[in-house]
C-alpha cells in the first residue's frame, strides 16, 4: 500500500496523481435547505474513505453528488467543484453518463433488477455497447467471483435475483458495479439492510477490493468504519468537522463534537 | 310470414344453381374485383339487402356496401360524391338534380320495384279497418291539438293517438308528406325514425298506435300487424301492380352515376345482377315486381352506359 | 351525576342489534340486486342466444333471414379493429405516460396536459363519435373505414391508458431506477430496459381493460356511420367494415323476433371476445405479478 | 497484482470506450423526450379537436337558429317541413329524466353495496363480489340497451300496463345498474380509506356495526362518496345506446316516464344513422347537441373534481 | 383509597364486590399463533393497572380481550374466562355492544371521529339513545372538562377535531370515552403517540381519573408505570410473569425476568 505511506502536506504533484476525488467548497441546497455546507475533502487512491455522522448530517447527499446522483432531485443546486480525476465533474460538458461509467454505486437496499442474475451484471457492459455473448460471460463471471458470490449463483445464473436473500443481492449488486470496472466505488450504507453474517461478509469483500478500487463508504455503524476504513470523515450538519486516518479519528480526535459523537454521547 | 319465408327459400336455390352455372363457365365473371358503395332509402334497403347477400355469393370478392339512410340521406353522399349509387323511394328532386349537376355528377334512374306505403295499426286495434284520406290528413296533420281516435271517428275509443313516421330524411315521409298532407307539417307528438324496425315496433307494441311504412315491412310483420284499408282498399301485389291501392303505391329507384358505371367493372356487374333478379328478390322480401319489360329496359339502359 | 342510565342502554341494545341485522340483510340483499342483474341478464342472453351459436353462424355474413344470418365481417371487422386501435392507443397511451411520469417538470404545460387528460376521461363516447366524423371521416377524408373507426375509438380509451400506464409506471420502485442510473445508463436506456420491462403487466393488463371497452363501443361506431350490410372481409386499413356492437345494434333493433335470439348469439359472441381478453389480462397479472 | 488488475480494467473500460454507438445514444437521449412530448399533445389536440369541431360546427348552427330559441325553447322539432324548432329543452328533460331515474336506483343500490362490502363482507365474500361488480361495468353498453328492450321493458309493462314500448323508466334503470358498480366500488374505496382506528374508536364505545358505518364512516367518506356519485352521474347523462334502444325517440317537454322520451345522446345517434347530409340545419344540430351534453359532462367532472380535492378527508 | 388498603387474599365474598375483571386461564390464539396463554389476573375497582412487557408480548391483545375488541381479527380463537362484574364476557349472551358501553377505551393513536368536537363527545351518548340537547350539552362539558380541555376547546366546539394537536385530540378521544360514564377505562400506550408536554398533562388527567374509574393502561415507559400506576402486570411472550402492587415490582420483584426487564436488560 505505497499510497498509504504518503504523508500528508507532500508537494502538490506528486498527490496529485493519486487523488481520485478533491472536494472544494462544495455547497448544496434542496430548495432553500442547505444541506452541504464548504465540504473540502480530498479522497484518494485505493483507500477506503468512510463517512460517519448522525443522521441527516448530508452524508448521503455528499456520496450522490461525487456521481452526480443527486441531480435526480429537481430542487438540487450546488456551488464549488468536485474534481474528479483533475476534471471538474459540474463542468457543463462533462457528461454523467461518462462519469458514473467510471464511479460505481452501491445503495443502502439491496437494489438488483428484476431480472436474472446474468442479466444484471451484463446490464452495465450491455447498456454501453458491449454485444459479444462470449466477453458478456467472462465479464459476468469476473464480476461474480469478484464480488464473492460466484460459487452460490454459478449454478443458476438464470433465475430471477429476488430470489436470492438480502445479502445475496447486495453482492450481486456490488458484482453489478464491478462489471463495468469501474475505478471507484461508491457505497450507501451497503450493510445497514443486512443481517449480521452477510454484513460480515460484504465487509470481508470491501477489505478485498479496495487493493483494486477507491472505495468511499457512508455508514452509521461506528465499528464497520473503525473495522473496514482506511481515512474517516465525519460529517455534522452539513459540514465536515474532522478527517483524517481513521484510527486517528477513533482514538484522539481533534474535535469535540467528534469524540462526543463516537462516544455516543448523541446522534 | 309463412309463404313469404318459401318465397325466399326458392330465390335461394334458384340463386344457388345460378352461382353454379356462373363459376362453371364463365371465369371472367367469377374473378372480378373491386368496391361498389351506395346509401339511400330504408324502403329499399330490404331489396338492397337481399341482392348483396345473394350478389356476395356470386362474386365473392366484390365489396359492395350499402348504407341505410333514408332516401334525402342518399342523396347527399351522392351528391358528395361518396357512393355510387343511390336507392330512393321516390323520384330525384329537382333541387336535388340541380346539385347533382353542379357537382359534375351524370347520372341514369333504374325502377327496382313497385311498393304500397302501408297504413298499419297493431293486430290488437280492433276498431280501425278501413280509413280515408281524410281520416288520414285528420289525423297526421300537426294543427296544435292532442289527437285522439274519438276525434276522427265518434265510435272509435276516447283514447290518444300515438304516432309513428318515417323520418324526414326517408323518401317515404316525403311521399306520404306530399300525397296525403298535402306538404302540411306532420303531427309533433310522432315518434320519428329513419329505422323502420323501430316504427313496427312502437306500432306493434300499442294497440292505440298508427303508423305508416313500406308494403314489405308490413308483409315481415303481418302477425303483429294491421294494414288499414284505404278508401276501401286493402295493399297486396294486384292492387299495388295495377295501381288500384292510390295514392299510396309508389316505384322504387335507384340512381347510379354514369362515370363510375364506366370506369368501375364490379359496379356494372352488381348493376346488372340486381336488374336481373330485383324482381325475384322484391317479392322474395314482399314487394311487388315490375313487369319483365322494364326490368329489360333498364338493362338495356345500362348495357349502353358500359 | 349521571346522566347515562346503563340499564337503559342495555335494555334499548336489542332493538339496536335488531336494527343492524335488519340493515346488515339490506344492505347485502342490494348489493346481491347487483349479481342476481348480472344473472337474469347472462341467463337471458344465453338461454336465447346459444340455439343460434353454431359453427355456421361464425361463416355467414349477415342475412335478412335470422337463421342464415352470420356473425364473421362484425367479428372479423372487430378483430381488425382492434389491430388499429391496439398498436395506436397504446403507443400514445404509454408515450404519454412515460412522458408525465419521466420527463415532465412541473410546469403550466405539463398540468394542462394532466388536467387535460382527466377531463377527457369524462366526455360521452358520442362526443367522441362527432369528432371521428368530423375529422377523420371527413375532414381527412379516410371514410367509414377501420382506419377512421380505429383513431376514434383509440382517442376514446387514450385516456384510461394513460392513467392505467401511469400507475403501472410509478409502481416500479425509485431505486432500481437510481441503480440503472448508478451504472451510467442514460435516462432512455432505464426506462427501456429496467423501468418499462418491470411496468408492462401492469400496462398490459389496463389497456387491455381499455380495449376490452374499446370492442364494445357502439355510439361512435353509429356517429361516424359504420355500415352493417357487408358481405365481404376487409382487406386494408382503409376498408370499410362492420364490427360487433354495430351488427348487434342492427339485429337488436329488427322487429323480427327471431333476430332477438340471433342478437343474443352476437352478444354471446362479443361477451366471449371480453371474456378471453380480460382472461389474458388476469393471467398476465398473476404471471408476473411484482417481484420486488 | 495491482497491474495485472489493472490491465483487467482496461479492458472493460476500454470496451466501453471504443464501444460504438455513442453519439446515437446522445441523439436519441436528445430527441425523446421531443418525440414524447409530441405524443403526450396528442391527448391535447383531442380536446382540442373535440372543443372546436363542436364549437366551429355550432357557430354555423347558430347563424340559422337564435340561441335564446335554442336554450330556453320548448319544442324540439327539427324534422318539420315548414317551421323547424330546436328548443333544446325537451331533449335535456329527456336526459334528465333518465339520468334521475338512474340515479333513484343506483345510488341507494351503490352506497349500500359499498356499505356492506367495506363494513360488513368478510373478505372471502368481498374477493367474490368486487369481480362480479366489475363484470357488471364491464358489460358493453349495447348489451344493457339489448336487455332493457327485450326484458326490461316487457317486464315492466306487466305491472304498469300504460307503459309504452318506448319509454324513460327502463332505460332508466337499465343506466342504473349499469352505474351501480361505479358508484360502489368509488364509494367503497372512499369507506375503506377511512382508517380502521376511527372505526375501532366507535365499535369501543358501544355502537353496532350499523352506527359505526353511518354515522361515523359514511359522514368521513362522504365527499368521496358524493364525487362518486356526480361521476356516475356524468357517465348517465352521456349513455348513449341503452336510451337510443330503449327510450324511443320523441322529445318531450314534460315529466311522464312512461313515454317515449328522447335524450340529447339519443337525437344525436337517431340523425347519425338518418345521416341528414352535409349541411342542413339538422346536421349542425347535432354538434350544437353534442356540445350541450359536453358541457354538462365537463360540469359534472369539474364539480366531481372540485369536491373530491376542496372536500378532502382531513383524518 | 379504600379498596387499596385491603389485603391480599382477604374472604373471597369481600374481594369479589371490589374485583371488575376476573381473568380466568385465558388463552388466545390468531390462527396457530398462540399469544395469550393461562392468564390469571384480577383487576380491582378505582385502581390504575399498568401492563408491561417487550414488544410483542400480548398487552395490547389482552387489553382488547377485555372489551372484546380482539375479535374484530377473524382469525382469533380463545379458551378461558373474563369475568367481568362477575359475568363472563365470552358468554354467547352477552352482547358485545352492552360490555363496550360499559367498558371505554383509548387508543395508541389518537383517533377522534372526523367530526366537531362537540359531535365526537356527543357521538357516544347519542347512539345509546340521549337526544335531547340540553343533555347532550351538560354531557360535552362534563366530560371535556373531565379530560382536562375544557377550557382549550370551549369556544371552537363546532370545529373539526382534526385541527387539534395529538395531545389534545388524544384527550378528546378520552373526553369522547367519559361521555358514556363508563365503568372501566382500557388505555393501550395512551401517550406514545404524544411529546411530552402533551404526555404529562395525560398522566396527570389519568391520575384524577382513578377516584371515578378503573383503569387498565398499557405502557411501554416504565417510569410512567411507575408513576402513575397502583399494580403492574408483567407480561413476558404471552404469560403474566409477575403481577403487584407498583412499588413492590419496581422495588423487590420475585421473578428475575421481571427484573431484568425493569433494570433495561432486555425488551
Ligand atoms: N430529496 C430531498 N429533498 C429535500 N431535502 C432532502 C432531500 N434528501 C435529503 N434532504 C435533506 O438533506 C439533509 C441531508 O440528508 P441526507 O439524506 O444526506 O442525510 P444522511 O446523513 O444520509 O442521513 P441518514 O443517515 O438518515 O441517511 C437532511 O436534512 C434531509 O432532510
Ligand atoms: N392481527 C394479528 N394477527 C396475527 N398475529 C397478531 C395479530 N396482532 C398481534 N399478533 C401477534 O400477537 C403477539 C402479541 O401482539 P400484541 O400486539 O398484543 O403485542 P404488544 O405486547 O402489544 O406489543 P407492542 O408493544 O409492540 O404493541 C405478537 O407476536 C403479534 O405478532
Ligand atoms: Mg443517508
Ligand atoms: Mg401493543
Ligand atoms: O328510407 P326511405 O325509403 O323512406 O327514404
Amino acid at each position: 500500500m505505497m499510497v498509504q505511506t504518503l504523508e500528508k502536506g507532500t508537494a502538490k504533484q506528486m498527490v496529485a496523481s493519486s487523488i481520485v476525488y478533491d472536494t472544494q467548497k462544495l455547497n448544496l441546497w434542496y430548495g432553500n435547505h442547505h444541506a452541504l455546507k464548504n465540504i473540502d475533502l480530498q479522497i484518494k487512491e485505493n483507500e477506503v474513505t468512510a463517512i460517519i455522522g448522525p443522521s441527516g448530517c448530508g452524508k448521503s447527499t455528499y456520496i450522490k453528488t461525487l456521481n452526480r446522483m443527486v441531480e435526480l432531485v429537481p430542487t438540487v443546486k450546488t456551488s464549488g467543484a468536485i474534481l474528479y480525476r483533475e476534471r471538474n465533474i459540474f463542468d457543463a460538458n462533462y457528461g454523467v453518463e461518462e462519469l458514473r461509467t467510471k464511479v460505481g454505486m452501491v445503495f443502502q437496499k439491496p437494489n438488483p433488477f428484476p431480472k436474472s442474475i446474468y442479466d444484471n451484471i451484463a446490464y452495465g457492459p450491455r447498456i454501453h455497447g458491449i454485444k459479444n455473448k462470449k466477453v458478456l460471460d467472462e465479464i459476468v463471471e469476473k464480476s461474480l467471483r469478484g464480488a464473492a458470490i460466484w460459487e452460490e449463483v454459478k449454478d443458476r445464473l438464470t433465475t430471477n435475483a429476488y430470489s436470492l436473500s438480502g445479502g445475496q443481492q447486495q453482492r450481486i449488486c456490488i458484482a453489478r458495479c464491478l462489471a463495468i470496472e469501474p475505478d471507484v466505488i461508491l457505497m450507501d450504507e451497503p450493510t445497514s439492510a443486512l443481517d449480521p453474517i452477510s454484513t460480515l461478509k460484504v465487509e470481508e469483500l470491501i477489505q478485498e477490493l479496495k487493493q483494486d478500487y477507491s472505495i468511499i463508504i457512508v455508514t452509521h455503524n461506528m465499528q464497520q468504519a473503525a473495522r473496514i476504513s482506511d481515512k474517516t470523515a465525519f460529517f455534522l450538519n452539513g459540514e465536515v468537522v474532522e478527517f483524517d486516518k481513521t484510527d486517528v479519528i477513533f482514538s484522539t480526535p481533534e474535535d469535540n463534537r467528534t469524540e462526543d459523537y463516537i462516544s455516543g454521547r448523541f446522534g | 310470414a309463412c309463404g313469404d319465408d318459401s318465397t325466399a327459400d326458392e330465390v335461394e336455390n334458384e340463386t344457388g344453381t345460378e352461382e353454379a352455372a356462373a363459376t362453371g363457365d364463365t371465369q371472367d365473371e367469377a374473378t372480378l374485383e373491386g368496391q361498389v358503395s351506395g346509401d339511400g332509402s330504408s324502403t329499399v334497403a330490404p331489396i338492397m339487402e337481399a341482392l348483396v347477400e345473394e350478389y356476395a355469393a356470386v362474386q365473392e370478392k366484390v365489396k359492395v356496401t350499402v348504407g341505410v339512410s333514408g332516401t334525402g340521406g342518399g342523396f347527399e353522399k351522392f351528391i358528395a360524391g361518396t357512393t355510387d349509387f343511390s336507392n330512393a323511394s321516390r323520384p330525384i328532386k329537382d333541387e336535388e338534380k340541380a346539385e347533382l349537376e353542379a357537382a359534375g355528377i351524370d347520372y341514369t334512374e333504374f325502377k327496382l320495384a313497385n311498393d304500397g306505403l302501408t297504413v298499419v295499426v297493431s293486430k290488437d286495434n280492433d276498431w280501425v279497418e278501413d280509413v280515408t284520406v281524410e281520416d288520414l290528413k285528420k289525423m297526421w296533420i300537426e294543427d296544435g291539438t292532442t289527437k285522439k281516435w274519438s276525434d276522427i271517428n265518434a265510435e272509435w275509443p276516447d283514447e290518444e293517438i300515438i304516432f309513428y313516421s318515417p323520418g324526414t330524411d326517408s323518401g317515404t315521409y316525403d311521399y306520404f308528406d306530399e300525397v296525403i298532407l298535402d306538404e302540411a307539417d306532420l303531427v309533433k307528438a310522432a315518434t320519428l325514425s329513419e329505422d323502420d324496425n323501430v316504427l313496427v315496433q312502437g306500432v306493434q307494441a300499442d294497440k292505440n298506435a298508427i303508423g305508416f311504412f313500406g308494403y314489405a315491412y308490413y308483409l315481415a310483420n303481418q302477425d303483429t300487424l294491421k294494414a288499414v284499408k284505404i278508401e276501401g282498399v286493402e295493399p297486396n301485389n294486384e292492387t299495388i301492380e295495377s295501381g288500384e291501392y292510390s295514392p299510396l303505391s309508389r316505384p322504387l329507384f335507384t340512381y347510379v352515376s354514369n362515370k363510375a358505371l364506366a370506369e368501375n367493372a364490379a359496379l356494372y356487374d352488381f348493376m346488372e345482377y340486381s336488374l336481373e333478379n330485383a324482381g325475384d328478390m322484391a317479392e322474395a322480401v314482399g314487394y311487388v315486381r315490375l313487369p319483365d319489360t322494364e326490368y329489360e329496359k333498364g338493362l338495356s339502359t345500362l348495357e349502353a352506359l358500359k | 351525576m349521571r346522566y347515562v342510565n346503563h340499564e337503559a342502554v342495555v335494555k334499548k341494545m336489542n332493538k339496536r342489534l335488531i336494527v343492524n341485522g335488519i340493515f346488515k340483510a339490506i344492505f347485502l340483499a342490494a348489493t346481491l340486486f347487483a349479481l342476481l342483474v348480472l344473472g337474469v341478464l347472462f341467463y337471458r342472453i344465453i338461454s336465447q342466444g346459444v340455439g343460434y351459436l353454431t359453427p355456421e353462424f361464425f361463416q355467414n355474413f349477415g342475412s335478412r333471414v335470422p337463421e342464415k344470418a352470420g356473425i364473421k365481417a362484425a367479428l372479423v371487422g372487430s378483430i381488425w379493429l382492434m389491430c388499429v386501435v391496439a398498436p395506436v392507443s397504446i403507443i400514445l397511451g404509454v408515450g404519454t405516460a412515460i412522458y408525465l411520469e419521466e420527463y415532465a417538470t412541473k410546469n403550466k404545460l405539463n398540468n394542462f396536459i394532466r388536467m387535460n387528460i382527466s377531463n377527457l376521461a369524462g366526455v360521452p363516447s358520442v362526443v367522441f363519435g362527432l369528432l371521428g366524423l368530423t375529422i377523420f371521416v371527413r375532414a381527412l377524408a379516410l371514410g367509414n373505414s377501420v382506419l377512421a373507426a380505429g383513431f376514434t375509438m383509440s382517442l376514446l380509451i387514450l385516456p384510461v391508458i394513460i392513467v392505467g400506464s401511469q400507475e403501472a409506471i410509478r409502481a416500479v420502485p425509485q431505486d432500481v431506477r437510481e441503480a440503472s442510473y448508478g451504472m451510467g445508463a442514460t435516462k432512455w436506456q432505464t426506462i427501456i430496459n429496467i423501468v418499462l420491462p418491470s411496468a408492462i403487466p401492469g400496462i398490459i393488463t389496463g389497456a387491455i381493460l381499455a380495449l376490452s371497452r374499446a370492442v364494445g363501443e357502439t355510439a361512435p361506431l353509429v356517429v361516424i356511420g359504420i355500415p352493417v350490410i357487408v358481405h365481404f372481409l376487409p382487406d386494408n386499413l382503409l376498408s370499410q367494415f362492420t364490427a360487433l356492437p354495430m351488427q348487434i345494434y342492427d339485429w337488436a333493433k329488427r322487429p323480427q323476433e327471431a333476430f332477438q335470439y340471433v342478437s343474443s348469439a352476437g352478444i354471446l359472441v362479443l361477451m366471449i371476445f371480453l371474456l378471453l381478453m380480460n382472461s389474458v389480462a388476469i393471467f398476465i397479472r398473476n404471471k408476473f405479478q411484482k417481484r420486488y | 497484482m495491482g497491474q495485472k488488475h489493472s490491465a483487467d480494467k482496461l479492458s472493460v473500460q476500454e470496451l466501453i470506450q471504443n464501444s460504438s454507438g455513442k453519439k446515437q445514444r446522445k441523439i436519441i437521449e436528445k430527441m425523446i423526450p421531443i418525440i414524447l412530448l409530441l405524443i403526450a399533445s396528442v391527448s391535447v389536440l383531442t380536446t382540442f379537436g373535440i372543443v372546436g369541431t363542436l364549437i366551429v360546427e355550432t357557430v354555423i348552427f347558430f347563424k340559422e337558429v337564435k340561441i335564446p330559441d335554442f336554450l330556453f325553447g320548448t319544442e324540439w322539432y327539427p324534422f318539420a317541413n315548414t317551421e323547424q324548432l330546436f328548443g333544446i329543452l325537451p331533449l335535456i328533460v329527456g336526459t334528465l329524466k333518465v339520468t334521475a331515474i338512474a340515479v333513484v336506483v343506483a345510488v341507494p343500490f351503490g352506497i349500500a353495496s359499498a356499505i356492506f362490502l367495506s363494513e360488513y363482507a368478510t373478505d372471502k365474500s368481498r374477493r367474490i363480489i368486487k369481480p362480479v361488480l366489475e363484470v357488471l361495468a364491464g358489460v358493453p353498453t349495447i348489451v344493457y340497451g339489448f336487455f332493457a328492450l327485450t326484458f326490461v321493458t316487457p317486464l315492466l309493462q306487466q305491472f304498469i300496463p300504460d307503459l309504452k314500448i318506448f319509454n324513460a323508466l327502463s332505460p332508466g334503470i337499465v343506466v342504473g345498474v349499469m352505474i351501480l358498480p361505479m358508484i360502489a366500488s368509488l364509494s367503497e374505496d372512499a369507506m375503506s380509506s377511512v382508517p380502521n382506528s376511527i372505526r375501532e374508536g366507535a365499535l369501543a364505545m358501544g355502537s353496532t356495526k350499523l352506527e359505526v358505518a353511518l354515522k361515523v364512516v359514511l359522514p368521513a367518506a362522504l365527499s368521496g362518496i358524493t364525487a362518486s356519485v356526480v361521476l356516475a352521474v356524468s357517465r348517465a347523462i352521456g349513455e348513449t345506446m341503452i336510451v337510443s334502444l330503449a327510450g324511443g325517440s320523441t322529445p318531450k317537454f314534460d315529466l311522464n316516464i312512461t313515454e317515449s322520451i328522447q335524450t340529447m345522446t339519443a337525437y344525436i345517434v337517431q340523425v347519425s344513422s338518418g345521416d341528414a347530409g352535409y349541411g342542413t340545419t339538422i346536421y349542425y344540430s347535432i354538434y350544437a347537441v353534442g356540445f350541450t351534453l359536453f358541457l354538462f359532462t365537463l360540469l359534472m367532472n369539474y364539480l366531481a373534481h372540485v369536491i373530491s380535492k376542496k372536500y378532502r378527508e382531513e383524518y
